[in-house]
């Protein structure tokens, strides 16, 4: 199993979570994170005073799938968060050694 | 009858408006009027809010989340001294007959005043009242210098202090029947008493204290400007409290005292906004507010002198030169006065009681100056009382500190400040989500 | 005396009630009232406390969260900019003499206007300062209609523009001495001046500008119930200085607007609150300050001159109907006036204007209607009037918007609604934490 | 002429204090004071505020963040619903004619009441709705013993309930000319009234509610000690027109409650803030605030009777008193009276209640006791009515309770209590950043 | 050494550490996080409109742990959290290639 | 390629930032955690009751690196993070499969 972690834009969410849906991946989970990168932060003026905020708002989507679809969510996330720009974020693979589902006990690739 | 109102019918109501505003008279054989009761309580009631929760949200807002709390801490903190101070014996100071530098002590614990005693048309405990909620911010204004770093006890310390050797005396020089007002300095809600007292001792704070780590280059935005924006309304609305009851009566001048300064914060916030368009492309809302702050309290000191243009016209300078007296002092002089304290209020008092003398003139729409006094004349006034006043201000102020960093520090240790006062001094935090 | 002072006279006062007050008169020779001065000059600041910070913090709460300090900047800009524009002219408009459909110039600048100036038993500084207070809030109201994607320029330059051509002939024509108060329209405190002109406004803004994507499915809920609530009750407390302060004195009238401005606004929200547990299940905290906004708007046309039982129906009135009129707008006509102005405002204070012929006769508790004046030729009064005041305003509003979209555009690009106008705007974020 | 005004006269003009005011009287016939009426207007609009927002968002922040938006609506709802039942029929059984233990049918929905009515020197629609502010905050003080676990529905009716049997028979008793009037109790503002009724039927709703989970050793922190303090605030100025509007009259009898009301909350302020400096090392701003709110509440009772040094005294026994009143109710009888709706107003209304019988007389500042009547005979009066005003809240809470938990019960599940009531119980959540 | 990565309830948090305590797991890293899945968000209904708030607010514990007791201490956060309803979650389990302690230098199995 | 992930002090991310650029790590995550671990929580003290604060304020870095930088960077991060006390933090390594640079497709090294 491979699990994926995408460090995104915030307002490309929606796309990914409905083109993943589509997909069959039916869990995720997302949080908020402050990404610094070659995008840079942006400069708050207040009372003239300049304020140099570094870092970007940025979404990170984690999702746990198995091997033979991996490839395809890859895919799927690149294409959604894809706006050309800088910024647009990195997508993180891992391998995944047991995923357990809380609820029933279920292991490995029954409890994605 | 209090010494302020003798000020008031030596300095003010000799002033050729005498005719203009029906006998708000300070006599002490008047009779008690319900409606200019009502008025001054309702003010009361207003300044006090400018300061609880007013001036705690402005400033709050404005720090980093981790010491917002204890900014919240130090306004409600020296209200509450104050408020016990000013009973105990600064009143009496400020307000008791005394001689021309300081009163005395009749009316400690408000000795002799019962529920029937008068002063001028309303109750005297009303009019303690109301002079308390200035006394009660003027410190508090002070905060804005020594926020994120300062030690809660040398907070209290200071604020008791600085009532006693700055507030009563500079409030007795020019309210209490003391030789500036003997003089015929105009300053009708206290752009001496409020606002360059507290400007000028605060930038003496922030120098002596020394600046915040990261300043002035890798500081962090305000951490929330609404709350800001919510403290700046209170203030804005509190100052109809603070101008028009310094009428001590619900008359024509009260009106007039709030139509000006209205009128200021109005402008100066549009003036602000419209630096900031055109220097750095977008209008904040921080800006907006400060500026306004910036116009209240300019016009201030001549909110009971001054006619409709004059209110626009304060408010516009007030806009201009706050505005570039807070990059002075942050990149030139490089004080970390971290909320612009003498930025805002002490230029912004100074400025308005220089202006004082020419625009309390009829021909510019003001109620005119006393008999036989030319301009020049008023000016001069208003110089000295501007430079008694700052450097008063500025001695006693450093004398108090010296003192206070000798004996407790002035200062939290490093890891304290980049933690948070609110944890560390007080023992909370501010976001608990 | 103003004009208003005649409207009052003709239009009111020589209602049957003329008996069931002390002459509270505004004949221009009657002294200053210290008590009606007092309770005008707090009536003021009530209602500009309703709009900064009251309605950008009811407003604030619903948007969501890099949109928020946008939107507390869209109404401390607008009541910046009304200040001005109310001294330089837009009072003078609205006031001053003139003819059956607009004043003149003779104010601008409140030239003529001093310290002790009268306008009632009250200074006509102070009866300018409330007034204002409204100018400032009704463009205010509009904001909730083109919130999270207009540009910041033509905010401003529509609320300038809608000040002159909308608020300045409608106030004149109702509350200025036009041709609706020589009709006799009952309008107390602006179900008409405020509330049906922003509500209409408000309505062709938000069709002109177009939808937030996502509307009306994907929308994000409000940031900040919280912030939204108290806003509201910012807005209730100072609606007692709306309606009660409209009587212009310290009186019965007062008393008794104040009183059925409060029941119809309690009684709105329960009304409200219980269609959504019927409903839904769960009462909100955001149904339930809306039905409160709803019931106090369509209680203000008629404040002054209903009975308790009166306020009563007011309120379970307003809340059924301003309830489905939400609904309405926004499933049935589909357009995205976002947090529904015109469903609230516009059709609340039409409402509370239509009412007011049958609520004001004797038999149902009020005041009683002019003498020889029927129910129904009020109520065709009544309905003149809104239709006159809804056409006028949206006719204006349409041509101001197309004007102002040809010259700078009225939309932010996609990205910056995406991102948030605080950002893109005004370089501010919200919630630094 | 109300019974409020039979026991003014009776029960307090008739002390020996009556030389000390200008007969402020409350003869039918006197004329209507237009600076009586603005002072109370503006009253009503701070008590009104206290509630709406005050001491929601003073509760709110002591809450964790899943529960604020319930306490929010809690308090609206309860707001709305008193009102509602204060025209219908609670006014006129605490404040019609009827007998020594309740009002009477006579002014139900206000009948007879017209703009033009008086009570004293105000119309008696002003004199209803301040009132009608007390009713308001009365219950809404009760809502910190219950946050975080019970049914709305619960909350509604017991509210309800409580206003007409406990409420209205206590407000009469004291205030409308009932038994306690008659043997003279003092009670000025409510000590009895307001915050013993509060108070006890608080902790006795708690104790049958149960405890939170977690109690007492796990609780999470105050979620927002900021939001707590801006509703501190707003209760403290506010209270100005709680004990200040009290005289129902802007003369120095209201001045005078100010500022002993003021000096109690300061000085209780500072004793708690020491309390906790000295035993914990760090003084807390919800601690100091908490004091604010003890020290009002003592004062209550007693504020338009002790002078200045009385007030000073009340605030640091008040602060002392009420610290130690928390511990004991927390970790002694282990009740869950969530937010020490007993230990701070309880106790305080009930101190202060017993205290006004030492404080009231001359050699200690105050306006002195009724002829004849000695300390003792006082002491005595007001412990009577300490007794019986914390037994009947106590048994009629009681039978209220049992009845609804019977019908509808108390208490939400356990994971609704651990979700938050904003979600389950109001569909809302307060934090959508 | 494994890294486990539970996605809980929030509400279940103070069991699993005091649990995880009693089994002698001394650190822990706990962060709020958004969960899509299988339990659908809620609907939340504003003047009469609906929103859709999709997701459901769930609470990640990150653990690091020596390989033998990874396996107890999966069991342990199962059982603790589990209330047999949908949306208890989902355990991911990770290889970890090593760890260290900032304040000592120490790596590995000691570092834990 | 390495995944580290160190959960640190708050303030020490200044630095750690400025000496990871300075290294040529352009990338970098940052998240907001509650730590729990031998640096035990506070309390805080309400109107006399006590309530426990259990966990610790932490920021977890998260940075993406070539194989050959790694233990330099971990070096790194354990040098400015250092203050010798309780509560400094852990530095956690993972192996990282593959890593996509969304705007540009780029994969494995060149997408760091
Ligand atoms: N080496 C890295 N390790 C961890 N996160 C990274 C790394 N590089 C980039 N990121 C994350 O990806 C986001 C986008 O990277 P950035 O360099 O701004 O744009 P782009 O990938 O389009 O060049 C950053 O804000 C950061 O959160
Ligand atoms: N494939 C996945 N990848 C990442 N997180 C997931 C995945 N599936 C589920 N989750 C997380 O687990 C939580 C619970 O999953 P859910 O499907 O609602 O319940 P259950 O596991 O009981 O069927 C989700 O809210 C989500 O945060
Ligand atoms: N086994 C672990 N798994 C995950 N996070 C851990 C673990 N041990 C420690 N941590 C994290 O590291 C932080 C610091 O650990 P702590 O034990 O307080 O200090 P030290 O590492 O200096 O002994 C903790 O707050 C926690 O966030």
């Amino acid at each position: 199993m491979k699990f994926i972690s995408a460090i995104i834009k915030p307002h490309k969410l929606d796309d990914i979570r409905n083109a993943l849906q589509d997909e069959g991946v039916h869990g995720m989970t997302v949080s908020e994170v402050k990404g610094f990168g070659r995008q840079g932060g942006h400069k708050e003026i207040y009372r003239g005073a300049e304020y140099a905020v570094n870092y970007v708002p940025k979404t990170k989507i984690e999702v746990a799938v198995a091997d033979d679809i991996a490839d395809r969510v890859i895919e799927l996330i690149r294409d959604k968060a894809n706006s050309g720009q800088i910024g647009d974020g990195k997508i993180f693979v891992f391998e995944l050694s047991e995923v357990v589902r809380i609820r029933t006990g279920e292991t490995g690739g029954e409890a994605l | 009858m209090t010494r302020r109102g003798i000020h008031f019918c030596m300095g003010v109501l000799a002033l050729a408006f005498l005719n203009a505003f029906p006998a708000a008279a300070f006599a002490a054989d008047s009779a008690l009027d319900t409606g200019d009761t009502a008025w001054i309580i309702t003010a009361t009631a207003l300044v006090l809010f400018m300061t609880m929760p007013g001036l705690a949200l402005f400033y709050g807002g404005l720090v980093r989340s981790q010491h917002v709390l204890s900014v919240l801490m130090h306004c409600m903190a020296i209200a509450c001294l104050a408020s016990v101070l000013w009973i105990v014996g600064v009143y009496s100071l400020a307000f008791g007959e005394g001689n021309a530098w300081i009163g005395d002590l009749s009316k400690i614990f408000l000795s002799g005043v019962t529920g029937s005693t008068q002063s001028g048309t309303i109750p005297e405990g009303v009019f303690f009242m109301f002079q308390m909620t200035f006394a009660i911010i003027t410190p508090g204004l002070i905060v804005g210098a020594f926020v994120e770093r300062v030690k809660f006890s040398a907070v209290m310390w200071f604020s008791g202090l600085w009532l006693v050797l700055v507030y009563a005396p500079v409030c007795h020089w020019v309210w209490g029947g003391g030789w500036l007002a003997d003089m015929g300095v105009l300053d009708f809600a206290g752009g001496l008493v409020v606002h360059a007292t507290a400007g000028t001792s605060a930038i003496v704070f922030a120098k002596m204290l020394g600046e915040r780590k990261g300043f002035p280059t890798e500081l962090r935005p305000p951490h929330s400007p609404s709350m800001t924006m919510i403290g700046a309304c209170m203030l804005w609305v509190g100052w109809f409290g603070f101008n028009g009851g310094s009428a001590l009566a619900a008359n024509g001048q009260a009106g007039m005292a709030i139509l000006v300064t209205h009128l200021s914060a109005a402008t100066a916030s549009l003036v602000w906004m419209s630096i900031e368009w055109i220097k750095y492309g977008k209008p904040s809302l921080v800006g907006l507010v400060t500026g306004a702050i910036g116009g209240l309290a300019t016009i201030t000191p001549a909110s009971g002198f001054v006619g409709p243009i004059g209110g626009l016209v304060y408010g516009a300078v007030a806009g201009v030169v706050c505005f570039y007296a807070v990059q002075l002092v942050r990149h030139k002089l490089k004080i970390d006065d971290s909320l612009d304290v003498f930025a805002v209020h002490g230029v912004g008092g100074i400025l308005g009681t220089l202006l004082a003398a020419f625009f309390a003139v009829e021909s510019l729409g003001g109620v005119g100056l006393a008999q036989d006094v030319t301009v020049g004349a008023q000016f001069s006034v208003q110089v000295i009382g501007v430079i008694s006043t700052v450097v008063w201000s500025a001695v006693a102020s450093i004398i108090i500190l010296l003192a206070i960093k000798k004996v407790i520090g002035l200062r939290v240790d490093a890891e304290a400040e980049q933690t948070g006062l609110d944890i560390t001094s007080h023992g909370e935090s501010a976001y608990e989500y």
